[in-house]
């Protein structure tokens, strides 16, 4: 259960935004982030939401 | 099995009761669901049992004995007088009111306790021996949370004076001399803490280092203060064998030039490893594959090969800390309700009590090195901050390590007073994605340690205020 | 003016080397400006000599000794004795060391110092005045920061044993009895480092509570401590007038029923406040505005209404602390140097070094709910925490406030062990607009007390591990 993928491969977001993105069914890593350093908001899942059809109805999970 | 066995159904069954377990069955139970949580021992696990808490403990008392006994304060002289047996009580009191703590946390969320040891005979039935009898138990959901035990070498067999980190810890009497095998945070703190209360500690360590997995300058602070306590340090050493008597014990090793030594001790602490409980769980009856070092393979949501059953803590792979096994334990209960937890955070911070306390989160700088092309490193010193002068605590420093490209937090390293609460606000930043800006930015209570992450911050930006780095 | 009085040209003139003035005048030079400070007492201000860490130093003496002198761990005995000129000495060694730096940092930077007291005569020129003579100094660019002094009441003017909080770190002896008039952070600091030190301590205050900035709880556990030390409050009593004598004082005040009262004492301390020092600065000359209280106009870069004319610190509007004056001598700096700097905070820590110690950051819960339509509030207390009970410390709860619809923290405090090292996480939480997941989802290393600020966190969502809310 650990995390295999680095840091530095991984969207930059908060954990409250990482959840909301597995709620949204979204993968998070497929979103563009347009936040501070690139960081993904709140927006950018919204805005991925309405243009793209998520990818996965499951939970995003990695590894 | 025996015959007018009872079966029990419910719905979640967690196995094990340490920091993995007890907080998943808190957790569920949250979530609506009808949990029942068996351990073969005492509710807390390892951790509050024989770990994390009864070795905290010993090392605030040590501390507290050594700063009353040589006061480092000028002005101030004061002598101190150790009962050991008094501290020990003192231990278990911290012990008991932490597992009496979760007894209450099962009772008031509504958590079946039973007192057994757990293996599976279905994938979904498992069977409870009791001191008296035994009882089966079918169930919707199981979180596994069976964590680990001291491994015992073959050279070095446990016995009266050969001890684990279990014993050491309920040991009645200071040891004259003490031999620990083994120099990982765990050997290190417990050598260090006998040390402080008078014991002539002896380290033996196979690596070219004691706690090897830590930055070598963090190290070295620890080391120097070894040497105030007379620590010996053997490096690239080989325990051999040892013989006991019954007063003292005598270890055989071959030291860094390959030369055979024996030293002689009161007892001998083998501190070198641990091995995850999962040989005797019947795991192959219910479908669980187990993969490297006995370790249970899991999904994100801590899921095993078997779809009803979860597995948490030191049992899965990963660093064995109570903090991962806990927030594994959420995720997985979290699972079982239906919602989206996955084990996905950026970075687990880990903490040595040590003297001073050495605190790490992410990347170290070799790490960061391979992962980005280029990276930003601040490092600020204690002596340069106020607050650390004030306390007379000028020893360590704070390490910060960004992607230069973005500037966003890596990793980040403390050594030195309070490392251990230092290193909070640096998880947070990297969860955070914050940038070094971020943290230079964010106003920092004068005087205090807190500063020195603002201004490692703003010397990885380039423009510390109270070092020159020019 | 003295005839034949050079006129020197400076790019940058800083007034006053405080917190404020030295950072300001080193962002200055960092950013590759000629720089010139002036100050008409020693390197670091207040802060360093008669503040900040002079008083820090005395606390962690007084806290040494009281720990060695009785030990609150079972099987530690110890007794301890204090020799408070060499605890003097010791704390003088601190501000040397830290007004030393200051020094180097000055070198370092090539920052020109000069020894003198300065005031404006034009918009763009000061005259300072040496010990012997005087001098003439055009600036392009000039920051003013130039502090604060005590205030002095007119009922109790200082004297040999009527002090500000400038003598009283500079007593060369413990008071067998002290009264202190004046119960905010500085007077309950000092008050009860006295206490620690072994003086009788009578608090005399206006308002209905001591430290009456912070939340009553918080301040319940800091007068539970005072009370260990037999430290007197007499809340909502007005001091009245002092006799002093060449081996005591007598202060005479009404009591909160009305009724006058005289005690008697070694030393009689007032700290009921702070003026800025704007009013001998010949401020009209150079056509800066002063506003309430003496304190001078600025906007967002921290300009006065002389447009080359900078103000910071205790002698601007806001909080009278030493970061804040620092905060604000960078952005003064950066904005000199062209750069879009602003004051541009979410919010500033504020700490009291109390025992156990109170920090704040961001708002208080009565004020988040004159601000948000609904308000999570996360509560969690020391008691519960296994680092805490490991450390004896176990006094004190940490509390989280967010806005309810968002989940962002607005406001944090924290009361007990440590809470000045604690509060950094929540500031930054604060700056970063974290949510009350964000922390919850971080993981916080076991056993620290960085736990209870993810599981304050968790209370605020409603599902804590370690408390029932059931
Ligand atoms: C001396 C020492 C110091 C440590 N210090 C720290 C520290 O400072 N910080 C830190 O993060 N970690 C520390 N650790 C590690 C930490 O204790 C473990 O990572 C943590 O306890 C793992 O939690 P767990 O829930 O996976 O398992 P455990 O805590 O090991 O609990 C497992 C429980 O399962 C029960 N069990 C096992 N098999 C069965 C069965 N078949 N049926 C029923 N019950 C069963 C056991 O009785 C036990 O109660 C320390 C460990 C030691 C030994
Ligand atoms: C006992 C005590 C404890 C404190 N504890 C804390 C604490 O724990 N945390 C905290 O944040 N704050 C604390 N403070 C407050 C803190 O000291 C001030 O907020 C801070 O020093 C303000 O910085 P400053 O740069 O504005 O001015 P100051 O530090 O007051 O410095 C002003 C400087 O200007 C010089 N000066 C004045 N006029 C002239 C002139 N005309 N010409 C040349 N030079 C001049 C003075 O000599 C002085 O050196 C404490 C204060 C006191 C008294």
């Amino acid at each position: 259960a650990t995390r295999t993928t680095p840091i530095a491969k991984r969207a930059l977001a908060t954990p409250h935004i990482r959840y909301m993105a597995r709620q949204m069914s979204i993968d998070i890593e497929q979103v563009e982030g347009t936040g501070r350093a690139g960081r993904v908001t709140e927006e950018d899942l919204k805005r991925f939401k309405h243009g793209l059809q998520a990818p996965s109805s499951r939970p995003a999970t990695e590894a | 099995m025996v015959v007018g066995e009872m079966l029990e159904e419910v719905e979640v069954l967690v196995i094990g009761a340490g920091p993995g377990g007890y907080v998943a069955a808190i957790r569920a139970a949250q979530l609506g669901k009808s949990v029942t949580i068996v351990d073969k021992a005492e509710l807390g696990g390892v951790c509050l049992n024989r770990g994390c808490i009864p070795s905290k403990a010993l090392i605030s008392a040590a501390h507290q004995y050594e700063s009353a006994r040589e006061s480092a304060f000028p002005g101030i002289e004061s002598t101190a007088k150790l009962d050991y047996k008094k501290v020990q009580e003192w231990k278990q009191s911290v012990v008991n009111k932490m597992t009496g703590g979760v007894q209450s946390l099962m009772k008031g969320n509504k958590i079946t306790v039973i007192d057994g040891e757990a293996f599976f005979t279905k994938p979904d039935e498992v069977r409870i021996m009791h001191e008296n009898g035994g009882q089966r138990i079918k169930f919707e959901q199981c979180i596994l949370a069976t964590g680990s035990r001291p491994i015992e070498l073959k050279s070095l067999p446990y016995g009266k004076r050969v001890l684990s980190s279990t014993e050491a810890l309920s040991l009645d009497e200071v040891p004259e001399r003490l031999i620990v095998v083994g120099g990982g945070y765990i050997g290190a703190e417990l050598g260090q803490t006998f040390a402080k209360f008078g014991s002539k500690v002896t380290i033996i360590e196979g690596l070219d280092s004691i706690l090897a997995a830590f930055d070598k300058q963090m190290v070295r602070l620890v080391e120097k203060n070894l040497k105030k306590y007379d620590v010996e340090i053997e490096t690239k050493a080989m325990a051999k064998s040892v013989e006991e008597t019954d007063n003292s014990v005598k270890l055989t090793y071959t030291d860094k030039s390959g030369e055979e030594k024996t030293i002689e001790a009161d007892y001998l602490l083998v501190t070198v490893g641990r091995r995850p409980n999962t040989d005797e769980l019947g795991l192959q009856d219910a479908g669980i594959e187990v993969g490297d070092k006995g370790l249970i393979k899991v999904d994100g949501q801590c899921r095993t090969t078997n779809p009803n059953v979860y597995a948490i803590g030191d049992i899965v792979p990963g660093a064995a800390l109570a903090h991962k096994a806990s927030y594994e334990g959420k995720v997985a209960a979290e699972a079982i309700a239906g919602m989206p937890s996955v084990v996905d955070y950026r970075c687990i911070p880990a903490v040595v009590f040590s003297d001073p306390e050495m605190a790490s989160v992410g990347l170290s700088e070799d790490e960061a090195k391979k992962e980005y092309t280029s990276v930003s490193v601040g490092r600020f010193p204690y002596a340069a901050n106020g607050r650390a002068t004030a306390l007379n605590q000028t020893e360590g420093f704070v390490k910060l390590i960004a992607d230069k490209e973005t500037g966003v937090l890596v990793g980040a390293q403390v050594v030195g007073y309070e490392a251990s609460n230092l290193i909070a606000e640096l998880g947070l930043a990297i969860e955070m994605s914050a940038t070094l800006e971020d943290i230079a930015l964010t106003i920092h209570a004068h005087p205090t340690l807190g500063e020195m992450v603002m201004e490692a911050a703003e010397v990885g930006l380039g423009s510390p205020i109270h070092i020159v780095t020019r």
